[in-house]
């Protein structure tokens, strides 16, 4: 059982984002709602970023910067790669967020140009009504 | 439909659990994410580009297709929510507050004008009482919030920071001028047309940047192959700033875009 | 040290996750979307990531609640479930 | 130095956003705009298929960084045909819908013009890209240009079928991301032709096993293969007609591209059918697409709906062909996604210069089409025989080679389902075709046939010239491609395999 825990405990991290795509990938199915169809999306979006930064994590690191004497032309002492973070998912996650908003935004535009022609955002009232406006 | 979905997500998590098993320990410094390629930015981004922070030395540029087809995503989002809300029927009925007597005229056919000076004030359907403190609060905000917004992109070399923060945080300085007094006054000082050539304009300055690298014969985007006209001496960190000032460009813009769009169903005259 | 403060704040994540979904009020969920974004940029910053919790923290809890709210001001605030 | 592989994404990107500033300034220049920027990317791509069929893959460091470092556009004889396809109908489908876009959207068709050259950006990065996270950013490119324009169709039901898309887009999108992510995690690099050389070394690692299912999974709903393919019919038969042409043809070919990029060069061939053991129920999957898209069609009276559902059933071709696991069922997988992109267009094209005349698609108010349209009704048909795969045109050949492999593989109920789904399309084009071209076309309604089949002399009103014209173009290379699938085959398909 304590190797068990322990598998968790090394990567708790990664079991916790599955559990958060998991409440975006419910909310976006089983919801009524259109907008919380959208929170659940964004929920998604956002735990799959997580797993990407938690991939560049290393253990007693600073952030990716190099300040102080290195800095001039790299003439400076030796970077040690070790006690710095990983800065590739970090340049990805940058990507992922700004996408992860523009398709929010266009999910919005969507959402007010349904109410405008339906007045109801419920999954259900909007079929009845589709199914309304093609019987007349 | 509920049990049924839940069932399905519970599928999915366990088959993804099960998956993390293999996975390498959470933060050890040699994972093998951590060796291969982010060993080689960690040494060389200095040489290499002189710039700090290694985050914005790979995102504009190593990777910098990828920020400038991100820069395309966003300017993409502007122009769809002006296809999808904008409309441009004319409203038909205007309020106006007579501001010495408090007097409201609700003008019904469109073509008879109220000159908005100091007697009239244009003002929305659902009309709110001037909140004098918001008002004035904000007005010595905003600026700050624009100075500060300057900077975030400025100085994305050394500092967290770069075009996209900078540009959302321009952009929300002018939303907050929207939602503090009302949208008609936002887009008096800022049109609609200086918006749309803006956004379009921030990812040709990116795109005119990679093009001039081809035309002087390196490949696209490659800034190196500026040397001969901006000198040698930090020339890559040069190429970076001016990619980051057309990304702060065009995130600007599509974000009041979007923002105006959405809060007035795209007839841009009542907002928030 | 990282341990704790991380699963601290992972729960404040997973419950105000599942408050944004459950409440019944839109504008609710819009703010407690907002506290998400925010409980996700301090995830972030804890583990290093600076540049993307700075842009997580504008973007995210700053400009997506925006839209959030303003789409809901033109479109209905109840939701039926 | 030679900048074609760049050239090709970036001239529709120039494009896009010259129109995008134009619609504000000059609106009457977007449109050639538009027109020029789909030239250029077009010549470049011929230019590129000429000299990788020449001298072999081009590989273009974009930033002058070296590949692992930074992003490298590979081009190599698939993915320049795959680009030659995508140019030549985005540059043929904006001349032929100018009268359509015209008629359905008037205010606002310049900023229309900007995002079908953002969505054409889209296609040709998702073509020519190299590495990994790139791929994943210009889908979301496509996907969100298409969610777009996908709303601004049908006025009722165009923004519901476009928000479904943007929900299982999004999820489809996502798990491709999430694969990439188990991937980085395992091998620490993102580029296709590096990842390829780390495999050997992981074969049973199940982080590569859960990466592949993840990205595997993610293309499948973007092509909407047949258990996910529920977005499909809606988004493509309310979407406007002059979008409608490039989005069928074209998005779920480039998805079905990107899985056979996958199979190839990222996880290899012999990790994929010898570790895995996953071929045969794929094959399966791609039966039960066939026969599933062929019925559902038959139900369909909509036109566009029926056509959406063809398209399903082709899916089901493709991804059946290739995990046959020989390289026949491969070479048909990859000749098909050329025959298959040229035939849906024409499809589509006459199904265009139908809704701009009649503007209702429903097949009973098809009656006497030939009589009306005769030069759409004639393209119409030679696509009508391509799809179910009549000798001339090249819908024939690649189907000759899916079953050849099906044969090989001994996967008899693949051939069955190839044989029965052309029965299948026979009998949907000739309903059509008895509606159309039997019942005669102004006679009152319920008993028009009394005056037994005479045929009145009706005014032809034909679609404008250029969408003629078009329609005319996408026929002959039909069967121009038809003819010289023997040359295809050999120069371009053959040495990919080998390699």
């Amino acid at each position: 059982m304590t190797e068990l825990f322990m598998l968790i405990a090394a990567k708790y991290n990664y079991c916790l984002y599955v559990i958060l795509m998991m409440i975006g990938l419910y909310a976006m199915i089983a919801k009524n709602n259109l907008m919380k169809k959208l929170v659940g999306m964004n929920i998604f979006q956002t735990a799959i970023i997580l797993f990407y930064v938690s991939i560049g994590f290393k253990h007693n690191a600073t952030i990716p910067i190099i300040m102080g004497d290195h800095g001039h032309g790299g003439h400076g002492a030796a970077i040690n790669a070790a006690d710095y973070m990983n800065p590739l998912p970090h340049v990805l996650m940058l990507t992922a967020i700004v996408v992860s908003v523009a398709t929010l935004g266009v999910a919005m535009a969507l959402c007010v140009k349904v109410y405008q022609r339906y007045q109801t955002l419920e999954e259900d009232e909007l079929r009845m009504r589709l199914s309304e406006k093609i019987k007349l | 439909m509920k049990l049924l979905s839940l069932i399905v997500v519970c599928l999915t998590g366990g088959l993804l659990l099960y998956g993390t098993a293999d996975l390498p320990d959470w933060g050890d410094p040699n994972a093998p994410a951590s060796l291969h390629l982010s060993n080689y930015y960690i040494e060389n981004a200095i040489r290499d580009t002189e710039v700090p922070n290694l985050v914005t030395a790979v995102l504009a540029d190593y990777r910098s297709i990828d920020t400038m087809l991100e820069t395309a995503v966003v300017f993409c989002a502007g122009l769809a929510c002006f296809l999808l809300l904008r409309d441009f029927t004319p409203k038909k009925d205007h309020h106006y507050r007579h501001v010495p007597t408090g007097v409201i005229l609700h003008v019904k056919n469109p073509d008879r004008q109220v000159i908005v000076g100091n007697e009239f004030e244009d003002m929305d359907k659902e009309w709110l009482p001037p909140d004098t403190i918001i008002k004035t609060v904000c007005r010595m905000l905003i600026p700050f919030i624009q100075i500060y917004a300057l900077y975030v992109v400025a100085h994305g070399d050394f500092s967290p920071g770069g075009g996209f923060q900078g540009g959302v945080i321009l952009g929300s300085s002018f939303i907050l001028l929207a939602i503090s007094y009302n949208l008609k006054y936002l887009l008096k000082r800022v049109s609609e047309k200086f918006l749309g050539i803006l956004s379009a304009a921030g990812v040709l300055v990116y795109m005119g940047i990679g093009l001039a690298a081809m035309v002087l014969g390196g490949n696209f985007l490659d800034y190196e192959k500026y040397a001969p006209i901006f000198g040698e001496h930090h020339i890559r960190a040069l190429g970076m700033l001016g990619v980051e000032i057309g990304v702060g460009m065009s995130v600007t813009a599509v974000m009041v875009i979007i923002y105006i769009n959405i809060v007035s169903e795209g007839k841009h005259d009542e907002g928030l | 040290m990282y341990w704790s403060i991380n699963l601290v704040i992972l729960i404040f994540v997973i419950v105000c996750a599942l408050g944004a979904i459950y409440v019944k009020d839109l504008l609710a969920t819009a703010i407690l979307f907002g506290a998400y974004s925010f409980m996700m940029c301090l995830l972030w910053a804890i583990m290093g990531a600076v540049d993307v919790a700075f842009t997580e923290a504008s973007v995210g809890a700053g400009v997506s609640t925006v839209f959030f709210v303003a789409a809901v001001f033109r479109t209905s605030r109840r939701t039926k479930d | 130095m030679i900048h074609y592989p760049a050239i090709v994404v970036i001239a529709p990107l120039v494009g896009a956003l010259i129109a995008g500033i134009l619609s504000f300034v000059e609106e009457r220049y977007a449109y050639p705009a538009a027109l020029i920027a789909t030239g250029i990317s077009c010549a470049a791509a011929v230019r590129d298929l000429i000299y990788v069929a020449g001298h072999g893959p081009i590989a273009y460091h974009m930033g002058g960084w070296a590949p692992p470092m930074g992003i490298e556009y590979r081009i190599d004889t698939l993915n320049a045909m795959v680009l030659v396809l995508i140019t030549a109908i985005a540059f043929l489908n904006l001349a032929a819908s100018w009268p359509n876009i015209k008629q359905e959207m008037p205010d606002r068709s310049p900023s229309f013009y900007a995002m079908y050259l953002l969505f054409v950006v889209g296609l040709t990065g998702v073509a020519s890209t190299g590495d990994l996270f790139n791929l994943y950013v210009l889908i979301e490119i496509t996907s969100l240009s298409s969610y777009t324009m996908i709303a601004l169709g049908d006025r009722d039901r165009g923004p519901i079928s476009a928000l479904n898309y943007v929900f299982v887009g999004v999820i489809g999108a996502s798990f491709y991301l999430l694969g990439v992510g188990y991937i980085y995690i395992k091998t620490g690099t993102l580029n296709m032709a590096e990842f390829a050389t780390m495999i050997p070394t992981l074969q049973d690692s199940t982080t590569i096993l859960t990466a592949f299912i993840l990205c595997i999974v993610g293309v499948f709903i973007k092509m909407a293969l047949f258990p996910l393919h529920v977005w499909l019919p809606n988004a493509y038969s309310y979407a406007p007609v002059g979008f409608a042409r490039i989005v069928a043809p074209l998005m779920t070919k480039v998805m079905v591209y990107v899985m056979v990029r996958l199979m190839i060069t990222v996880f290899g061939l012999d990790y994929i059918f010898i570790k895995l053991h996953i071929a045969d129920t794929l094959v399966w999957l791609g039966t039960i697409a066939i026969l599933a898209g062929g019925v559902m069609a038959l139900a369909q009276t909509n036109l566009k709906k029926m056509l959406a559902y063809i398209i399903v059933c082709e899916i089901g071709y493709m991804v059946g062909g290739a995990w046959l696991g020989n390289d026949l069922g491969l070479t048909g997988a990859v000749l098909h996604i050329l025959n298959d992109g040229l035939m849906t267009f024409a499809l589509f094209l006459a199904v265009g210069n139908m809704v701009y005349k009649l503007d209702r698609v429903q097949i009973k108010d098809l009656k006497g089409l030939f009589a009306k349209m005769p030069w759409t009704m004639t393209g119409f048909v030679l696509a009508a025989f391509s799809i179910v795969g009549v000798p001339p045109t090249c819908g024939f050949f690649s189907k000759w080679y899916l079953i050849l492999g099906a044969f090989k593989a001994g996967a008899w109920h693949f051939a069955a389902a190839l044989i029965i789904s052309s029965l299948i399309c026979a009998v949907l084009f000739f309903k059509v075709f008895e509606v159309c071209f039997f019942e005669s076309p102004d006679t009152h309604d319920g008993h028009g046939s009394d005056t037994h089949g005479r045929h009145t002399t009706v005014a032809i009103q034909e679609a404008p010239a250029i969408s003629l014209a078009v329609l005319g173009i996408a026929g002959i290379s039909l069967i121009v491609v038809g003819m010289y699938s023997k040359t295809i085959v050999v120069r371009l398909i053959w040495p990919l395999l080998s390699s």
